[in-house]
């Protein structure tokens, strides 16, 4: 049974209509991607998923639940967990307290400690610099520290945007080798990149969006070797 | 202001902004050591005891106005918004303990001996702090959650108008005349410790020894809250950036209404210490200390909890000793405060303790 | 279901409760037995009592979203009921005490014994408990009644068709289409506005005169004003200072006392709004640098500091201390003296044009598209060339020096002025009126204007209440129309502008913290 | 060969953070030369004390041999620097036009006065640039979409635009910071294709921050490599994909990144 | 569409004035013209004063003074009398705003008002014009008698005669030599500390220091502890109840736990010891001397019983609007004609009526006007806070 299930969803913003009936799946354990113009609605999707924009139609069903009326607050207690665009660290708060607002829906201490280890595990540069305020951090970190916050609730299915956006190169390697990792530990990832390369080389099935709807769909070889997607997401080569 | 040239003179311009903070500085600074001068050598006006009662009165009054200025940065610090009415929720706190001591005076609870005292000031504190709670609640849901989008003028419009409906309100339910605080016998508001001072007797009020001990716990207590639970954190989360905060599993409007609710139980607290150490109370009672309190905030830094304290402390004593200092009439204690804030702020933008720029109007 | 309706009624007993406290009740019932002729207050408290339980238990039924009339039914009467025991409740403690011989009026002021009586129906306190609570589910049972029906029977959409349908008819009409029509109607629509303005000023009386005057005055205020925070964008919370300054300008100058001046009036006219203009420029020049709120407090302290030096006794030989200046001069010509009211309307009239003449030809010069940079982004706006200082600076001067002018004319159209008159609600006045009326906008300023300094004069009626109505009004219209009642399109967008904004670029709001 | 821009040893400091180490790089004119580095090397840091928003501690910077040092952002606008930003600062509130209008703000003179009066020398000007910034819409491609809130305009259209708006400046050094962030692979194609028009059709020096390396590689003439505020290496393109301090700190050895 | 609105308007505007000025069969022979009140309308005396605002204790507490006194007199020759009560906040320019709307009134006739000066000051030329008569419960300064119109009057002391008497009795009979002033920075208390100062220097005392307090704070420990420096032995006060209260009750705290405290008839009510307790004892005040008339119990019967405070609670110039208010009625009361259904009531003729008052018994006291409009009672005492109650000072 798929994970995660988008139907015919539509989403504005006043009166722009973002999502003009959008469905996707994702299966438990897969990455998928999602690749797309600026503007096609990718963000917006992933906005939905995460209940920060409610559908105007449509349903998102997570684990069999309809959660497209459900508050953003309360879907991640349900298990998804969004890397939002650009970081968004909290820059006045240390890489502990960082960590600890990701895991701002537990309670237990010893368990909370034991994922704390773990990113740490994954981002030892982090722990290096657990004392920090997270806005003194470089730009590679902060996205680790965005990564590692997002594990910290325990997620099952991590939705990613644009995780390599404004890195330079050596780093963009190196979040996505750990993404792989995140991966292979069980957690499902749905990624939003701009990177097409990237993307389509680390996921297992990729959908391209165009304004609002999914025009491509289907395994990253089948679309990587997609002569529209090589002329319009892999450069003129 | 026609330019008539095409090609302007390639002259390097001198930062007139800084050339003027300068002037003013310096002018500033030499009139104000010319007055100290005045006041410290030539007049020899006061003794050290009248400085100290300065200095009392000062501390009092600063940390009253602490008090009520951590209230405005807390709202501040997490929604950007200048909550106005945030005094007149201080005021009406104040009435709640009125009614309370007078409830217990009426049945002769209030003297009976120092426990029954004690337990009536108690409850005077607990009905302020939670009425005062209620009503910051109650503000938030209706004049300023509705608005939480709107460009920021919005809600401050928002907040003059739900101000002058507290006021209003209490004038009409509880009457414009000035009301008297019932205190215990044991506190009056003319008892106290006297020690001397130079062979003069200088007194401090129980009260005063309440207010100032109160608000320190208070600020202590908010400190630790904001710095150390889960829930200051989640303050400080959603006060940086809303949307990540609900992403982490945080519920917004939930933490923004506790914020309202803890500004409200400050204000509650502080109204109630207030009657206990002024003793006069009436509609109006909050909008002044509010006005003060909020330039108490920006003084030490606006959106910044130990900013609220140390600009309240220092614009306490800057009203209370400020204008013996320089010599000047006690009147314009408000012009010397006023203009301390701004020279304050021309030096340093960001107030005494801020380092965080609010900036977009 | 359930819930709303326990709700609703618990909200509607609350607000019940206020509206007895704060007295509201009782002005309802005088209001009406004046109006409608009647013998005694009752009806009018009662109406406007249950007229919350009605209002209410019809909001319950909407949440409830019930389809059946029998639970709507039940569960409008079981929120009146609870509507009525709260209030029931309270009307029996009242009795109670009010038999006892207590005076609540004491501390609660408009409980009085009259009004008392009124809600208690005069019989004992149980009695009065049940009676009240009773009444109220009845109320309930009515208002979920109402709404109900409403909704079966669309009653609404058919009140919106009718009017619809006479709209339309009335545009069909041959008169109508033949005015509107007319190439010229628009042109004579103008000139007739522009006759009927010009010769108010003889058919109003004086009240009516003096009333528009404030509201004019307050439009040049309110346009000064607009040019700082709608156009340039900075936050200015002590404005009523340039007011002062042209007030007493005038005062000091033309006034006998304190210093014998007794200058021309049309000589002082730009010397205050040039004095005005200045001091906005050295007010300026240090503080310009803040931003946003920072700048807010600091004008808000120099509002004050000017206020609290007018009537102080250090300044007291220069400016008349607390007791203002007193006999100040007015405007002559030809030797015909012109220092009434009416003369006064024109003078505002012309000085309104004036200001909106300025504000609108700067607003759509490379001046006001710098301001709008500044505005929108102070660094970028440096980084394009334009030397923010002097555009703020020049904002704050062109402000400062209207607010002159209306200060001028506001001393010498009283002539009096006094320290009283600028306290800082005045600041606030103008702040809200601006904003109200919708920032950036020249009628959007006259609208705000009109429903700041007239609708006080209008909601005179209402007397003590009537702050209490002008504050809630404010926060309502923020609620309804955050835009203002007459938005430029430019702030229209903008404030939509979060709900359009599409994915493009989501701008991270500045790293701000409490601690 | 002549320079535009000289910097002699710039070095600026945030508290105890060196941001900028005595930087020292020299822009021919008429070029296009790349900064890149990994983030928080000090780039953005390095376009900011150029167009004056920070004042550096030590060093010098020269203009067409004029000191920058000490000048206003307004007054280094004058001189002939234009910038855009790495995450797009447009007037949202104002018109493609008016953006671009005010993009001009220097270049044009009418006062208070002039507007009041409404001159015919102001009338003749507003004209005039009226008309320029129609043309310089049509140059960055935008032409028709004159009255659209900046904020309303896709992605890319915004990215232009502010390209136009610093164009309007008429700069004769154009500093880009992440021109192509947050665009697709063809559009950033495009990109190359008007920062290299933008060089050879108006004779604009171009200074450019960009981690795309495809961009960065193909357009460039000269590259300097930023880490922790210093710089590491200095050369054409292939010098530096070749060097090994790079690839260390910045580029790394990959296989996702072996796009061509 | 909107230009025939436009039209219609201009017309209906046009006829509204002509119709308006439609004869009437009585020739009015005053000089300001006569109010024409028909049958069933009221008579309309205006009330001027702050209901709302920080001040508005003072207008509620005027407003309930005159109101008894319409209670007192509800109808004059069957014609009810109408108190119309307008807010001013306190601030000139609403007085100003609701003076113009009286004068426009064609049935207001007289005005209980203005309540402060400065609105007063604004109104007086509008009244003037309008040729309606003022007579002020409570605007105290000096110069509004000096420009000598005929529509001003007060039953108000004036800030001068109530320092020279204060200053008087401090320097002669309490023998007082070292005083400091305070005052609230208002124009009452400014103008009454500084006039008591300048009689007090004339006497041969010595002003030793002069402290201002801003309003409505409640924390004077300062200024308090600043004059306490100085040493002197007694303070005087100009300004209100609330503010002194507070004064007396941080003397101590400051160090003035000798000096004497002496208010003026702002301070003076039963407020002033409520709100300062015990802290009240020995301290003064000037007042116009209520002769414990029938009269006078009655009306703090009927205030108590009317509006629930005890009279003086709020403010102590509730006796003063009253007897405003009497006066006017008792002029009204003089000067009106009746012809058939109709009352004719000339302007002129009634502020002449006011002005030539004598010997009206008031609550104040006796009342007569001078040429100026003066027309407190004759008489100033001062009274000392004794066991918690006013009592007549000593030496009187």
């Amino acid at each position: 049974m798929a994970m995660l299930e988008l139907h015919d969803v539509h989403t504005f913003y006043g009166n722009i209509h973002a999502l003009k009936g959008l469905s996707l799946t994702v299966d438990a354990g897969e990455i998928v991607t999602l690749i797309g113009a600026n503007g096609a609605g990718k963000s917006t999707t992933l906005r939905t998923i995460s209940g920060l924009q409610r559908p105007r139609m449509g349903k998102v069903i997570f684990e069999g639940a309809d959660i497209s009326r459900v508050p953003a607050s309360e879907i991640v207690r349900k298990g998804i967990v969004q890397v939002p665009e650009g970081r968004r660290i909290f820059a006045t708060l240390t890489v502990r307290e960082n960590l600890e607002m990701g895991a701002y829906t537990r309670d237990d201490k010893d368990e909370i400690a034991a994922t704390m280890a773990h990113v740490f595990e994954l981002f030892p540069r982090l722990k290096e610099r657990i004392k920090q305020t997270g806005g003194t951090l470089s730009g590679g970190e902060q996205q680790m520290l965005a990564v590692g916050r997002a594990l910290m609730a325990r997620p099952r299915l991590l939705l990613m945007d644009e995780p390599s956006m404004g890195l330079a190169p050596i780093l963009v390697e190196e979040i996505f080798s750990i993404i792989q990792e995140i991966s292979r530990e069980g957690v499902t990832i749905l990624l939003v990149e701009q990177n097409a390369h990237v993307a389509l080389s680390l996921a297992h099935r990729g959908y391209v969006l165009g304004t609002g709807k999914i025009t491509l769909q289907g395994s990253v070889e089948a679309l990587a070797n997609n002569p529209q997607v090589r002329a319009a997401y892999l450069g003129g080569v | 202001m026609v330019e008539t040239t095409e090609k302007r003179p390639q002259r390097r311009y001198v930062d007139i902004g800084r050339w003027v903070r300068l002037g003013m500085g310096i002018i500033v600074a030499g009139f104000a050591l010319w007055r100290m001068w005045n006041v410290f050598f030539v007049q020899q006006e006061y003794g050290l005891d009248t400085w100290t009662r300065f200095l009392i009165s000062g501390i009092i009054l600063g940390s009253v106005y602490a008090v009520i200025a951590l209230g405005y940065t807390l709202v501040y610090g997490i929604l950007f918004m200048i909550n106005f009415a945030h005094g007149d929720v201080m005021m009406l706190g104040a009435f709640a303990g009125y009614f309370t001591l007078e409830a217990f005076k009426g049945r002769g609870f209030l003297n009976q001996n120092a426990g029954t005292a004690a337990l009536s000031v108690i409850a005077a504190f607990m009905v302020g702090m939670a009425l005062s709670m209620v009503v910051a609640l109650l503000l938030e849901r209706i004049a300023y959650r509705p608005l939480r989008k709107a460009p920021r003028l919005v809600p401050l419009i928002s907040a003059i108008g739900a101000s002058l409906v507290l006021q209003n309100a209490a004038q009409l339910m509880f009457g414009a005349e000035r009301h008297t605080y019932a205190n215990p016998d044991i506190i009056d508001r003319s008892t106290g410790i006297s020690f001397l001072v130079q062979g003069q007797e200088v007194l401090i009020t129980y009260t005063g020894m309440l207010t100032l001990g109160l608000s320190l716990l208070l600020m202590v207590g908010l400190l630790l809250l904001v710095r150390k639970t889960k829930m200051g954190k989640a303050m400080r989360a959603v006060a940086q950036d809303k949307e990540t905060a609900a992403l982490m599993g945080i519920n917004v409007d939930r933490i923004i209404a506790n914020t309202f609710a803890i500004s409200g139980i400050l204000a509650g607290a502080a109204g109630v210490m207030w009657g206990l150490h002024m003793g006069i109370l009436y509609h109006y009672v909050g909008f002044i200390p509010g006005l003060k309190a909020f330039t108490a905030a920006v003084l030490g830094g606006i959106g910044n909890v130990v900013g609220a304290m140390v600009g309240g402390l220092t614009l306490g004593i800057l009203e209370a000793a400020g204008p013996a200092i320089l010599g000047l009439p006690f009147q314009l204690k408000d012009v010397l405060a006023f203009s301390i804030l701004v020279l304050v702020l021309i030096f340093r933008p960001t107030g005494l303790v801020g380092q965080v720029l609010a900036d977009k109007a | 279901m359930k819930h709303s309706n326990l709700r609703n009624g618990w909200v509607g007993g609350i607000v019940n409760i206020f509206l007895i406290l704060l007295g509201l009740t009782g002005l309802a019932g005088t209001l009406l037995q004046g109006w409608l002729g009647l013998p005694s207050p009752a009806f009018g408290v009662w109406v406007s009592l249950l007229g919350v339980v009605v209002w209410s238990a019809a909001r319950a039924t909407k949440a409830s979203g019930t389809q059946s009339w029998r639970e709507a039914l039940a569960g409008g009467a079981l929120s009146g009921l609870l509507s009525g025991g709260i209030v029931g409740l309270l009307v029996g403690l009242l009795a109670t005490l009010d038999a006892g011989s207590v005076e609540i009026r004491q501390w609660l002021v408009q409980l009085t014994p009259e009004a008392i009586a009124l809600l208690t129906f005069g019989v004992a306190p149980w009695l009065a408990t049940l009676l009240v609570a009773g009444v109220h589910a009845l109320a309930g049972l009515l208002g979920s009644a109402l709404y109900f029906a409403a909704i079966t029977y669309q009653w609404q959409a058919s009140v919106k068709g009718v009017l619809q349908d006479a709209g339309h008819s009335i545009s069909q009409t041959q008169v109508y289409q033949r005015i509107a029509g007319h190439p010229s109607a628009t042109t004579f629509a103008y000139a007739a506005g522009a006759i009927l303005l010009l010769t108010a000023p003889l058919y109003l009386g004086r009240y009516w005169n003096y009333t528009l005057g404030t509201v004019g005055l307050y439009v040049i205020l309110g346009l000064g004003l607009n040019i700082v925070v709608g156009m340039a964008g900075q936050l200015v919370l002590g404005y009523g200072a340039f007011f002062a300054i042209g007030a007493y300008t005038v005062a000091l100058l033309t006034a006998p006392t304190p210093h014998g001046i007794m200058m021309n009036f049309w000589l002082v006219v730009p010397i205050g709004v040039i004095l005005a203009a200045l001091s906005g420029v050295v007010l300026g020049l240090p503080v310009l640098r803040m931003r946003g709120d920072y700048l807010a407090i600091v004008t808000l302290g120099f509002g004050e500091i000017i206020r609290i030096l007018l009537k102080s006794d250090a300044l007291i030989e220069f400016t008349g201390g607390p007791r203002g200046v007193r006999a100040v001069g007015g405007p002559s010509l030809f030797g015909i003296k012109m220092n009434n009211e009416f003369y006064f309307t024109y003078f505002i009239i012309i000085g309104i044009i004036l200001a909106a003449y300025i504000t609108a030809q700067l607003q759509k010069s490379r001046v006001g598209r710098a301001w709008m940079a500044i505005r929108g982004d102070e660094d970028v706006a440096e980084a394009m060339g334009i030397m923010t200082l002097k555009y703020k600076l020049l904002a704050f001067a062109i402000a400062a020096g209207l607010a002159g002018l209306s200060g001028v004319l506001f001393a010498s159209r009283n002539k009096f002025t006094g320290p009283e008159d600028f306290t800082l609600l005045v600041s606030i006045n103008v702040l809200s009126l601006v904003i109200i009326g919708g920032m950036g906008s020249i009628p959007g300023v006259i609208m705000g204007a009109l429903i700041l300094k007239g609708l006080p004069e209008i909601l005179r009626e209402l007397s003590d209440y009537r702050m209490l109505a002008f504050g809630a009004l404010l926060v309502l219209m923020m609620i309804l129309r955050p835009e203002g009642m007459w938005p430029s399109t430019r702030q229209k967008m903008e404030l939509h502008g979060d709900e359009e904004k599409a994915e493009t670029s989501e701008h991270t709001e500045p790293a701000r913290g409490v601690a | 060969m002549t320079h535009i821009l000289q910097a002699q040893s710039v070095t600026k400091q945030f508290g105890g953070l060196l941001a900028v180490n005595a930087v020292t790089l020299n822009v021919p004119t008429e070029s296009i030369f790349s900064i890149i580095g990994p983030n928080g090397a000090g780039k953005t840091t390095f376009f900011n004390c150029v167009t004056g928003f920070y004042k550096p501690e030590r060093g010098t910077l020269l203009f067409d041999d004029k000191p920058l040092i000490g000048r206003r952002p307004d007054q280094i606008t004058g001189l002939g620097v234009a910038r855009t930003y790495q995450n797009i600062r447009l007037f949202n509130e104002m018109t493609a036009i008016e953006n671009i209008l005010v993009g001009q703000h220097h270049r044009l003179h009418a006062g208070v006065l002039g507007a009041l009066f409404q001159l015919p020398r102001t009338q003749r000007e507003e004209r005039q640039a009226l008309e320029e910034a129609y043309t310089l819409l049509e140059f960055v491609g935008l032409s028709g979409k004159g009255d659209v809130f900046a904020k309303n305009l896709p992605y890319g259209d915004q990215r232009r635009l502010e390209i136009a708006r610093a164009l309007a400046c008429k700069p004769k050094l154009l500093l880009l910071d992440e021109p192509t962030a947050g665009m697709n692979p063809a559009e950033t194609d495009d990109m190359m294709t008007f920062i290299r028009q933008l060089r050879d059709e108006l004779q604009i020096t171009i200074l450019l921050i960009e981690h795309d390396m495809r961009l960065v590689m193909g357009v460039s003439e000269h590259i300097v490599v930023l880490d922790y505020g210093m710089k590491i290496a200095e050369g054409t393109p292939a010098e530096i994909q070749s060097n090994t301090r790079v690839i260390e700190a910045y580029l790394g050895r990959g296989s996702v990144f072996a796009n061509d | 569409m909107r230009s025939r609105v436009f039209l219609t308007l201009v017309v209906v505007l046009a006829a509204l004035a002509l119709t308006a000025c439609g004869g009437a069969s009585f020739e009015c022979e005053d000089e300001w013209g006569c109010a024409t009140i028909q049958k069933g309308e009221t008579i309309k005396v205006g009330y001027v004063g702050p209901t709302t605002g920080d001040y508005s204790a003072f207008g509620i507490d005027i407003t309930r003074g005159a109101e008894l006194a319409v209670a007192a007199k509800p109808e004059i020759n069957g014609f009810a009398i109408e108190l119309v009560v307008e807010d001013t906040q306190g601030t000139p320019e609403q007085g100003a705003a609701v003076a113009n709307k009286l004068a426009s009134d064609p049935r207001i006739v007289a005005i209980d008002g203005h309540t402060f000066s400065g609105s007063t000051e604004v109104a007086i030329p509008i009244y003037e014009d309008a040729g309606i008569v003022m007579v002020s419960p409570s605007a105290t300064t000096p110069d509004l008698t000096k420009t000598s119109s005929l529509v001003f009057n007060r039953v108000a002391f004036t800030d001068e005669m109530q320092g020279e008497a204060a200053a008087n009795y401090i320097y002669n009979t309490l023998g007082i030599r070292r005083i400091a002033l305070m005052h609230d920075g208002g124009a009452y208390g400014q103008g009454l500390a500084v006039g008591t100062g300048e009689f007090f220097k004339a006497l041969g005392g010595e002003v030793v220091a002069e402290e201002a307090i801003t309003p409505g704070e409640a924390d004077y420990s300062s200024p308090l502890a600043a004059i306490a420096a100085a040493n002197p032995q007694l303070i005087y006060y100009g300004g209100y109840d609330a503010d002194a209260a507070v004064l007396v009750s941080q003397m101590d705290g400051a160090g003035l736990t000798d000096a004497w405290f002496f208010g003026c008839d702002g301070t003076y009510g039963t407020q002033f010891i409520n709100l300062a307790g015990a802290a009240a004892e020995g301290a003064y005040s000037t007042f116009v001397p209520i002769p414990e008339s029938g009269a006078f119990t009655k009306f703090r019967e009927d205030y108590q019983a009317a509006y629930g405070d005890e009279q003086g609670e709020l403010s102590p110039f509730s006796p003063h609007g009253h007897d405003a208010m009497a006066v006017i009625l008792a002029a009204i009361e003089k000067v009106a004609i009746q012809e058939g259904d109709t009352l004719y009531i000339p302007r002129k003729a009634l502020a002449e009526a006011v002005r030539n008052t004598s010997d009206f018994s008031g609550l104040t006291g006796t009342i007569t006007c001078s040429e100026t409009g003066e027309c407190a009672a004759a008489s100033i005492i001062f009274m000392e806070v004794e066991n918690g109650a006013w009592v007549l000072g000593p030496g009187q």
